[in-house]
């Protein structure tokens, strides 16, 4: 009832009927997509009937209450998580074939370090399994590390980092590949203001330049209206997108930008779809 | 329900009949000589298929064929009474009672040895080393002596078996409880260290739950090891009663048929011990799904 | 200081040993002073376990309780006059060591570098090429898991003959044992092993589409080392037992199995505690150095990194 | 009753029927005395279960008795049932044995612990160098390795591993044997030690030639029934593994080695069979079994004689 | 020469000389305190001569750059971390003591749950450790649990749960048990702004309440502002204290605070430390 229309927003087709998107332009296309998680007591529906399609070189983020389904949702996408009903396609594949044709990276939740590799060989794993050879690999780890702010810890093993390094290698790890469409749950959430807006930043430069697609989970409007083409906001129980913000803010940003009354209106906006989404749990 | 039945019996049975397949091919192949010299007379006239019917039901096989051993299981079992030494099950009965009585003896033991470790550098430092030490020291060598020595302490009946058991048994127990005590993530023991728990709280909350995976599969490894120590323990007691005495003595009479039934029997209560101990684990580590 | 008086206080015992005179008395008077001397043992050995600061110190501690071991055993023996033939002492021991070592050096070889050595790293090998190679296949995991539980259950002494008949007299028949012996615990372990990386590890594996022998070999052959190592340890003292005691069964004129049964049935005991000596110095040797390899690999890993 | 523990050395058959017999039929309850019969085994030694109190008096072989001895559990024969040895080499003629020169370069099988010295002993009658002239092997306690070809030949006793060779389909004619009572190598066998300092204990004595008059009647009546005494060993056999047929046959075979059953000398250690066996132990091989002679110290006929009252 | 007087700002002795603070009054007083962390490499220094003291009462947050070694400061006054040089007391007593009579409740930065236990036991744990009845631990469990909002998961396992839900259950498990000194390591790092904004309200009313003395180590300059009687900025490489902060806003606060100028000053200070920081992490 109160769903939105899943192209809501998408920019080649902001005026024209659903079915007259391109599948070329799609990269991510969820259909009425359930998750529920079987459980001994009553089962959780972590997703119920989204809807959602994302256009090549969007830049989308995910915002919502604490356990509404966004890494579900992330999950699903990433054939990390069979759906319940419903269908799911990337770039026109199943997810799996998207998977396994390399189309993505993804930034788990938590750091997920092989504690038996080095900082620096942990960032190496994704290009050495692409079949780099080793010297490209070391040189694009270490390219990456600098960016995370890293350089001088490649030769430490994970436990050695306070939480935010190794979530900054994990940053650093996804980002070495070049994925097509990457996908980050709360990259920055163990991050300092500061380390947290420079990395925005170069984040932001990066989408500038290459214009890949990214699926962003995070919990602050701020970043979230920063970065984002389009901004959805998901309730929970069961997990569903309750509305989707299409970003007024143009392409080119700097962290100026965060002042400007448009920022500030967009970022009001989601904070009020936020709060929607928690009455919606308090209702349940 | 029943599709799992299937998709575990029919696993179990594929491999169960190539199994026995390799085995009929192995008896023909291995008893093919001895047929040849003992069985097949005059020398040389034979056809194939006598060869083979020869080579499946020899008197004294090196490798008797599956239905000879299965005849000779129905028949020790069928014929006679339970009490009697000559039903297999009498045997398997006494050997169970070793074997579990040294089982629980040796899972305590080891239980308990590795808290003790887990908890004092001094043991830790001390007694481990030599713990391993005295599982090189090969039982079946001292056996004999350990049995004299706990005879004239005034053991006897199925306590000095058990002990051998147990000897057996304590270890895979002690070495995986001291790995699993240790398991737990530093900041597990970290929260517990936050709460001032006691050694006592951390034991029972935080460093045993963490432990119970390793423990399993350490103590079906040690009810196993249980049961070749029983079945050892059997042989200096003097070829009395038990699955140990009956492969002693079918081997020394030169049964080889009574040899692989008593063989088979064993690897069955193996099997039946093994599938109890995986029951409670189950049960004990059963989370709702 | 502890240690001091403690080794004091053990050879006023050993003094009053051969001067304490009349049967009867001799043991109801030295009793108190042997355990008043065993708590200062005891002491002692703590003392040296609460030292810290060098990786020495832990094999000091153990060495330390060792030798209390076998003093108190010299003693006791001598002390309440156990016949030679079920305990000797170890100087009677250590004297066979010496006198006999070249037949026993001669027995190691045949038993340990030959049917010991052969059978463990072929036990493992195939316990472990196994496990991987079932690893993927639900379907003979379940059907072979059960089967070749069987084979750990199926006790040595039924094999040994068994192997003897099949194999010959000579070493092969031995190693056979061992493999039979070293392979479920290798199998069961490297499976579980290959089970233990975590859900998240293997999820990050799956985005990177890595391909199974990717996986095996970045994610979860690192992650079941411990496990591997755990079951090679094990294996390590299993093979040793299982060599010696097959040599029971028949077996050329050499072998520390052989030495072991013949010898104790001509009441030699001596060389044959000699002989399990060497049984058990090899055993503790091949586990020290697989738990020095298991640190250098397997150095990650919470326990190890605990105790290093 | 007077508690009185035996203990057999190897597994219940009819090698020990005698005193198997003399339990079934109460003679040991007529004398006064309450006897348990602890079955033996490969693995048990009964010098080990006599050091350390578990049985009075065992039954043994000399050699093994007199290296216990040295090695300083002070063991005497107070009764020597056996009075002929039943070893013996067995050995396919397939292998090309005809004569014991023939054994050069073959590999022979030979029981070990104190029973190899009577063959080390022939061997350097022979000129034969174990390990180089001939191959030796530890044999287990069945005879697999002559069934599978892995030895020219085997030890074998007259009563029960020749036989189990035959029961295994060999036929007799295809099979040759040399015995170590004909090569002049024998030693004593199954004889009834005890402990020395216990023998200065009268009552210890008496209860022993109780034993002794017990046991003698045991074998006597089993000597000359082989089928009941069969019976009565089958029945004792806790393993269920013995069966009528083969232990009458190991009895009719026994029999042939007490050759004073039914007369008054039954269990009379002959000193000059002693002394023979002494004399093989003593220079058999490189290592003998015993280094010095033990002397008469290692026998009395006290007890034997006080049986006969 | 930069390290600010380590009492500067403490409430009962703002003017006062430094030695002039009763001991009574000291929660916790690190004195000159360094940690470094041998590595095979070059040693880390985690922490240099660091000075703090917290009377009681107060609610002290940490906040710097990522590594900067706020985690290795906690875990210092909570005994889970031996210093190499200096001194710390807490309550008087060294933090092994401390720890011993129970003072404190920790919040790890990342939950901490034991899989084996369900959501309801873990929040029981520590109320068993000390000894209470069942009934009572699991009555406050509950009540907890419905504090962080989590009412309805009691029987699930934590593999069950969202990243935020777990960390949610760690706060409930850290507030029940009613501890005198409370430390929290990012406590609110996983979860979204407005479930945030509503656990930092809570917060706020229960230390208002009861006055329970708190370090709090956060990422949000807001967050850090909003609930603080003092903030402290820290600097990494060594880690050491750039700067401490003391608030002037009433100790009565709501959320509307934050809209007001006195609020904005003191974050701009903060975010000016911080930057500090971060230079001082670009020189070395
Ligand atoms: N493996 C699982 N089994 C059962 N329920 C699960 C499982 N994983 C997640 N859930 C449930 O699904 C719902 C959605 O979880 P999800 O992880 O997608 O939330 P989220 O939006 O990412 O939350 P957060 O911001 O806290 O990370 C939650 O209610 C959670 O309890
Ligand atoms: N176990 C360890 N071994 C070696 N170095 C360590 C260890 N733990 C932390 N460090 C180092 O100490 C420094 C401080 O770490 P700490 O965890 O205190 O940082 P933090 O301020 O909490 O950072 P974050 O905000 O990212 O959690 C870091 O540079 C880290 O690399
Ligand atoms: C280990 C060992 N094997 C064989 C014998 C010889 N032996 C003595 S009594 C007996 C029974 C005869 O059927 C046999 C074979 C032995 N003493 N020890
Ligand atoms: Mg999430
Ligand atoms: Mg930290």
């Amino acid at each position: 009832m109160n769903a939105p229309d899943r192209l809501q927003g998408l920019p080649s087709s902001a005026a024209a009927p659903t079915i007259a998107v391109p599948a070329a332009d799609v990269a991510v296309d969820v259909r009425r997509a359930s998750v529920v998680y079987p459980s001994a007591d009553a089962p959780v529906r972590a997703l119920h009937e989204v809807d959602l399609a994302i256009g090549q070189g969007e830049f989308v983020s995910l915002i919502g209450p604490s356990g509404c389904g966004k890494t579900t949702l992330l999950r699903v996408i990433a054939d990390l998580e069979p759906i319940s009903a419903g269908e799911v396609l990337v770039n026109g594949m199943t997810p799996r074939e998207a998977r396994l044709a390399r189309a993505y990276g993804y930034v788990f939740q938590s750091p997920a370090l092989f504690p038996w590799r080095t900082v620096l060989a942990n960032v190496m794993l994704p290009l050495q399994i692409q079949g780099r050879t080793k010297a490209q690999c070391e040189a694009i780890a270490r390219e990456q590390l600098e960016r995370v702010g890293l350089t001088g810890f490649e030769r430490k093993y994970p436990w050695q980092l306070s939480g935010g390094m190794q979530q900054r290698v994990s940053i650093a790890r996804a980002l070495g590949f070049e994925p097509k469409l990457l996908m980050m749950d709360e990259p920055f959430g163990a991050l300092d203001e500061i380390t947290r807006d420079r990395l925005n930043e170069q984040l932001q430069q990066l989408w500038q330049r290459e214009r890949r697609t990214v699926v962003f989970v995070t919990h602050s409007i701020a970043e979230a209206v920063y970065l984002s083409t389009r901004i959805v906001v998901m309730s929970p129980r069961p997990g569903r997108i309750l509305k989707v913000i299409r970003s007024t803010l143009p392409d080119e940003r700097t962290l100026g930008l965060r002042d400007t009354p448009e920022f500030m209106a967009l970022a009001h906006e989601v904070r009020e779809g936020l709060a929607a989404g928690h009455g919606a749990d308090d209702e349940a | 329900m029943k599709p799992e039945l299937r998709e575990r019996a029919l696993p179990v049975a594929a491999v169960l009949a190539a199994v026995l397949l390799l085995w009929y091919a192995g008896a023909v192949g291995l008893n093919a000589a001895g047929a040849i010299e003992r069985v097949l007379t005059p020398k040389g006239a034979y056809t194939t298929s006598e060869l083979i019917a020869a080579t499946l039901n020899m008197q004294r096989p090196v490798l008797p064929s599956p239905h000879q051993v299965i005849a000779d299981l129905w028949h020790s079992i069928v014929d006679w009474p339970l009490d009697s030494p000559r039903n297999l099950l009498y045997h398997v009965a006494v050997t169970a009672e070793s074997t579990l009585v040294g089982f629980v003896l040796g899972t305590l033991l080891g239980i308990v040895l590795a808290a003790a470790i887990v908890h004092s550098r001094t043991l830790d430092r001390a007694l481990l080393p030599w713990i391993v030490a005295s599982q090189t020291v090969p039982v079946l060598a001292i056996a004999p002596i350990v049995l004299v020595i706990l005879g004239s302490l005034g053991f006897s009946g199925v306590a000095p078996k058990a002990t051998i058991a147990m000897y057996l048994c304590f270890f895979p127990v002690t070495v995986a409880m001291v790995q699993g005590l240790r398991s737990p993530q530093r900041i597990e023991s970290e929260l517990m260290h936050t709460y001032a728990a006691s050694r006592n709280q951390a034991f029972w909350m935080l460093r045993l739950p963490s432990a119970l995976p390793f423990l399993f599969p350490s103590l079906r490894i040690g009810v196993a090891a249980g049961l070749v120590g029983a079945m050892v323990a059997e042989l200096p007691t003097g070829a009395q009663a038990g699955l140990g005495a009956r492969l002693l003595t079918g081997s020394y009479y030169g049964n080889t048929v009574s040899i692989w039934s008593a063989l088979v029997m064993s690897a069955v209560l193996g099997l039946v011990l093994t599938a109890a101990v995986a029951g409670v684990e189950k049960l004990v580590l059963r989370r709702p799904a | 200081m502890a240690l001091a008086l403690a080794v004091l206080a053990a050879i006023g015992l050993w003094w009053a040993l051969p001067a304490a005179g009349g049967e009867g008395e001799r043991s109801a008077l030295l009793t108190p002073v042997l355990l008043v001397t065993l708590l200062l043992a005891a002491w002692s050995v703590r003392r040296v376990a609460a030292l810290d600061g060098h990786r020495a110190y832990g094999t000091a501690t153990a060495a330390l309780f060792g030798l209390w071991v076998v003093y108190f055993w010299e003693v006791s023996v001598s002390l309440y006059q156990v016949p030679r033939v079920l305990l000797p002492a170890p100087s009677f021991i250590v004297q066979a060591l010496i006198d006999r070592w070249d037949i026993l050096a001669g027995d190691f070889v045949q038993t340990v570098l030959k049917a010991v050595l052969i059978g463990w790293a072929l036990g493992c090998g195939l316990g472990f090429a196994v496990g991987v190679a079932i690893d993927r296949a639900p379907f003979l995991q379940r059907g072979l898991l059960p089967l070749a539980s069987l084979t750990s259950t199926v006790p040595l002494v039924a094999v040994a003959p068994i192997a003897v008949m099949w194999f010959g007299f000579e070493w092969p028949s031995k190693a056979a044992v061992v493999v039979l012996m070293t392979f479920f615990p290798m199998l069961v372990s490297t499976l579980a092993g290959l089970q233990a990386a975590g859900r998240l590890e293997r999820e990050l594996m799956q985005t990177y589409a890595a391909s199974y022998g990717r996986t095996l070999l970045d994610l979860r052959l690192p992650a079941a080392m411990p496990f591997i190592f755990g079951a090679m340890k094990v294996n390590a003292t299993l093979a040793l037992i299982g060599a010696i005691v097959a040599e029971f069964f028949g077996s050329p004129t050499v072998g520390l199995g052989f030495r072991i049964s013949t010898e104790a049935a001509k009441m030699n005991m001596a060389l044959v505690w000699g002989a399990i000596v060497v049984a058990a110095v090899t055993g503790s040797a091949a586990y020290a150095l697989l738990v020095q390899l298991e640190r250098r690999i397997a150095f990650w890993h919470p326990s190890v990194r605990a105790t290093a | 009753a007077e508690k009185l523990t035996v203990q057999m050395k190897w597994v219940p058959q009819a090698q020990f029927a005698g005193y198997y017999v003399a339990q079934a039929k109460g003679y040991y309850k007529a004398e006064g005395l309450d006897v348990t019969i602890k079955p033996g085994g490969p693995d048990v030694s009964p010098v080990q279960v006599i050091a350390g109190n578990q049985a009075d008096v065992v039954v043994n072989w000399m050699p093994d008795a007199l290296a216990a001895r040295e090695a300083g559990v002070p063991l005497v024969n107070i009764a020597q049932v056996f009075d002929k040895s039943g070893l013996m080499l067995t050995c396919k003629k397939a292998s090309g044995v005809t004569s014991p020169k023939d054994f050069k370069g073959k590999t022979l099988g030979v029981w070990f612990g104190g029973n190899e010295y009577p063959f080390l002993n022939w061997m350097a009658k022979l000129g034969l160098k174990p390990d180089t002239d001939v191959k030796v092997l530890k044999q287990g306690f069945n005879v697999d390795p002559l069934l599978q070809n892995q030895a020219a030949c085997i030890s074998t006793m007259i009563y029960n591993e020749y036989w189990q060779v035959v029961d295994a389909g060999v036929k007799e004619s295809d099979l040759i044997t040399f015995f170590y009572e004909k090569e002049g190598v024998a030693s004593l066998e199954d004889g009834l030690y005890v402990l020395e300092p216990k023998l200065k204990d009268p009552a210890f004595v008496a209860r022993m030639a109780k034993f002794l008059k017990a046991s003698f009647k045991g074998w006597n009546d089993a000597v000359k029934n082989p089928e009941e005494a069969a019976k009565i060993v089958v029945a004792a056999d806790p393993s269920g593994s013995a069966t009528l047929p083969v232990q009458t046959r190991q009895m009719k075979n026994i029999a042939t080695l007490i050759s004073t059953a039914g007369t008054k000398k039954i269990g009379y250690l002959e000193p000059a069979a002693y002394e023979r066996t002494v004399k093989v132990l003593l220079t058999g091989g490189s290592s003998p079994v015993i280094k010095k002679d033990p002397g008469k110290a290692a026998m009395t006929h006290v007890v034997w004689e006080a049986a006969q009252k």
